[in-house]
């Protein structure tokens, strides 16, 4: 009998790794189902963009999760041949893509938090992760500045738009406190200054979003209850749906050279 | 009639014709028809690649697929753009094209069914559009010859990446190879069919020859994709589905008769995905139009406010 | 390296019910889709229903296959150890639910060639094929009368699903061809009074179509050009996703029991 | 109130009250309240165990799963008619369950993640559900005992289902059985909050069990469903995951404290999929809209031509 998933030796380094890593891949797949379907060519070329930065950044966070962990594994074993209770992204990011709108909102919430924690982590003791934080800040400030513009279009467009954009809001709201959650794992390395706190980055997120927010003349729920679950693959039933198109391939071919 | 000598003598000097110039309504109409045709190939050809992004069989494949089918929705942004130095806006063309007035090319009316075929599209469908594409980097419109040069450009690269996903596939498990095999099987005859009807019958031709708009014939571009291909074939360890296949004494590979009937369906709207492409592009631009609104809707209230704002 | 796919031995016999063992698969499949999100509970009810009854019809065709190839196959294998190239279902089985009025356009023409198909069948020199084909008519009977009075409902029902219904016949005529093409493999079974010919079944099937589509006050199209290529295994790409969702616990988990 | 009284007598003396007997109107607002719930979870509770359909990974376990969420769409259309004899139409409850005025069960606000998790839920959570409902089949009001009957039935069979399922796993590859224990362990807490909250805090009950609609308490029967479940845990190899829980003298297993915030936050629509499950199902319903509307639109015309056709 093979061993279908590859066992992860999540020591706290690889599994903070492999939580952003997962992000960005989770992130960029679902930016990549819109290739040929978005509303129109710009938004094509936007929507790919964005998701092509955020693919590299994957390859670049499993690859680095795999040096650490120092076991055999790569960026296509931790993106292929984990299931869905072994991954480690944001619940936020495999909702679905739904209608523009739900997608605009759902990376707007997370661009804005990940162009503030970058930044922050360029200042991370771990060389390759400051490197990393570098260029993937610069590239969610760009994510930040298209999302927030068409936030602000669609909240302050017609009626219909308005009404999407806010339904958007609310469906995702609840899932955009586990951005700024930590646990026992990643003190360790927030006191090593490896990771970054990310609690104190929420109040300026909350300062940009409602400012778009606003602008767009639509507002943010009151309820504050938050979801939580992804960081230790408690996740939603749209996930395993994700993977099993995600990872046919290699399932079907186990061991094969692409 | 002086104006029509004088264009045509302006052609023969192998001068440029830009927006601006005069230009007769035939040559308008011949050059609108084939570069928004052209434009909504990479459109529509988005899809069949599109396809297998999500299944991509691991992530420098995946990624090196989604910024293929971008370079062709950009592709298609500069056609359009092309296009509209001859007075037809984008949406007026796009209309067509979803009403199915407007063709694109029929090799996107095939499905792909396996990873296989994302190699063979690269290798093959790529390849034999740059055979078409190259003589347009000459072609007497400057709009369109320009952007030709870039999409020429972006194609080879394209080219080389489908290629290099055959020769993986080819070096790869017994099934790897059969996938491969299997693909070139399926995708050899339409590719043939890209280069369009045999000479003989093939329409336009001569006035776009005048034009140097066309400066090689259909039989002629087929023939050097053929002699271009076989080696590669034979490289890759592949057999091309075409028993009667042979070198000739001039060295070029004689192919067998293709069959005209099933390139005439196609063209009808009866290819295996004429439907779905028809249908995904139009789903596409249905569900977003309440975007395009919207941001027309914001962009005329802001014109508003300004104008409120310079008038206080 | 495992191999992935099984390989099949086609002969005519195995490979003739292999095709509408794929049929009863991919359309059960198909159908299942819909559970639990019907336009009403009587049709969450029916529809699966209708599945259930296709999927009996799979598992039987599938294991009677394995046990004619006699060699080690058996329904399951069949189901999900073979590639979209070597799935050989008609080609309007495995088009999307779309909405539905186009599901149950795709159940109607399938049925009632189905109807007439099984009936003939319990002719067959073969008598497990059948015995199949006993039970398989009873059920097919009550598909084609289901499917046929949602046909006049929503035809003759308002504007709406008159335009919807008529969208869907348009979409799918194209497909109902491929039901009574024969190809070289099959000749010889139907000499043997193995299989039927289902070419001679189209002129009832017509009428019984055209008797239906009158009422409901819609109308056939005129285009009487054919898509084939399902029974050879060129499939549309729609395929291909259903097995990736189909197959993904198999080829997670390759060779494991459940 | 000597209705009242006779009423109560009937109840004492272990008779049946029928849809057309006159009932006190809290009687009928508790039952049509209970009732729908019990309706709308057997909808709901389509879509957890729905989500794995088309992913069973035999074709018996495909067949048996689809036939099973038949069951409890046929459920939930008994119990909507054991409703509607109180004088509710379906629509009218629906409509109050897709406004999120009605509930549901909270234990279908948690996700299927896994395979483990539809032999889970079998096991588990319609071994809860058997506990719960065994004793309605003695309920007070006849049409709701006998739908319970029936229902009873068939959940037995399910719950058996899933134990076989959970056996299967456990006899199988390591990965199979860890499966196995992950979904254990996901789902033991929420299925044990199934039974409501803890006697000395549980609204409804005085009542209830005075109309004979409800028999036992909640906590008593969570205690028997504990105890049934222990040793199949322990037959299949299962670690429960209550690092507190012994066998009293009496034999009952003592479980450790239930999370009560948690059950309240899913209860106020905060679990996992509570959205998800609301949103599946106003979708359902809505895209439908057309489908009902047709499907009267035909009736009314039906009856009106052979109206005519009388009138001739």
């Amino acid at each position: 009998m093979t061993v279908a998933n590859i066992t992860v030796s999540e020591t706290p380094l690889v599994l903070y790794t492999l939580r952003r890593a997962d992000d960005a891949l989770i992130s960029g797949h679902r930016l990549s189902e819109w290739c040929g379907h978005a509303p129109m060519l710009e938004e094509d070329m936007a929507l790919a963009n964005m998701g092509l930065d955020l693919l590299g950044q994957a390859r670049e966070l499993h690859s680095y999760a795999a040096k650490v962990e120092g076991r055999g594994n790569d960026e296509d074993k931790f993106a292929y041949l984990r299931d869905v209770r072994q991954y480690r992204n944001l619940l936020l990011l495999e909702q679905p893509n739904g209608d523009f709108a739900r997608t605009m909102v759902r990376q707007f919430f997370y661009a804005t938090f990940a162009d503030l924690y970058w930044r922050a982590m360029m200042r991370s003791t771990d060389a390759t992760l400051a490197a990393i934080a570098a260029k993937s800040e610069k590239e969610s400030a760009y994510h930040v500045r298209h999302c927030s513009e068409w936030i602000v279009r669609l909240g302050d467009g017609t009626e219909e738009s308005h009404r999407r954009t806010q339904g958007a809001i609310d469906e995702l709201w609840a899932f955009t406190g586990e951005m700024f959650a930590v646990d026992d794992s990643e003190r360790g390395l927030i006191d090593a200054g490896i990771a970054i706190d990310p609690a104190p980055l929420r109040s300026q997120w909350l300062k940009t979003i409602t400012g778009v927010v606003d602008e767009a003349t639509l507002a943010l729920p009151k309820n504050d209850w938050m979801q939580q679950g992804g960081r230790s693959g408690r996740h939603s039933e749209h996930l395993g749906h994700l993977l099993s198109e995600l990872q046919s391939m290699q399932r079907t071919f186990p061991g094969a050279t692409w | 009639a002086a104006r029509a000598a004088q264009f045509q003598a302006r052609i023969d000097a192998d001068e440029r014709i830009e927006p601006n110039d005069w230009m007769p309504a035939a040559y308008r109409k011949t050059l609108t028809r084939q570069i928004s045709q052209h434009a909504h190939s990479e459109i529509v050809g988005m899809l069949p690649e599109g396809n297998w992004i999500t299944r991509a069989p691991s992530l420098r494949r995946k990624v090196a697929l989604l910024a293929k089918v971008q370079d062709e929705c950009g592709h298609g942004l500069y056609l359009y753009a092309a296009a509209e130095t001859l007075g037809s806006s984008r949406e007026e063309l796009v209309d067509l094209m979803l009403a199915g007035k407007a063709k694109y090319s029929s090799i996107f009316n095939y499905p792909t069914l396996t990873w296989a075929d994302i190699g063979t599209i690269g290798w093959l469908v790529d390849g034999a559009a740059i055979m078409n594409q190259i003589p347009l980097c000459r072609c007497s419109y400057g709009p369109y010859a320009r952007a030709m040069i870039r999409v020429c450009k972006e194609e080879s690269f394209h080219q080389r990446q489908g290629f290099e996903i055959m020769l993986t596939l080819c070096r790869g498990t017994d099934e790897q190879k059969a996938m491969a095999q299997d693909a070139l099987n399926r995708w050899w005859w339409p590719v043939l069919m890209m280069f369009g009807p045999p000479d003989q019958v093939s329409q336009h031709s001569d006035t776009s020859t005048k034009w140097k708009i066309k400066r090689f014939s259909n039989d002629e571009l087929r023939q050097k994709f053929v002699d271009a291909t076989v080696p590669q074939a034979q490289f890759l360890g592949l057999t091309i589905p075409d028993p009667g296949m042979k070198q000739n004494v001039d060295g070029n590979w004689e192919y067998s008769a293709i069959d005209w009937e099933e390139f005439k369906q196609v063209l009808a709207g009866n290819g295996p995905c004429n439907r779905d492409r028809l249908a995904a592009r139009r789903k596409a631009h249905e569900d977003g139009g309440w975007v395009r609104e919207a941001a027309m809707a914001y962009a005329e209230k802001r014109r508003q406010r300004s104008a409120l704002q310079a008038a206080e």
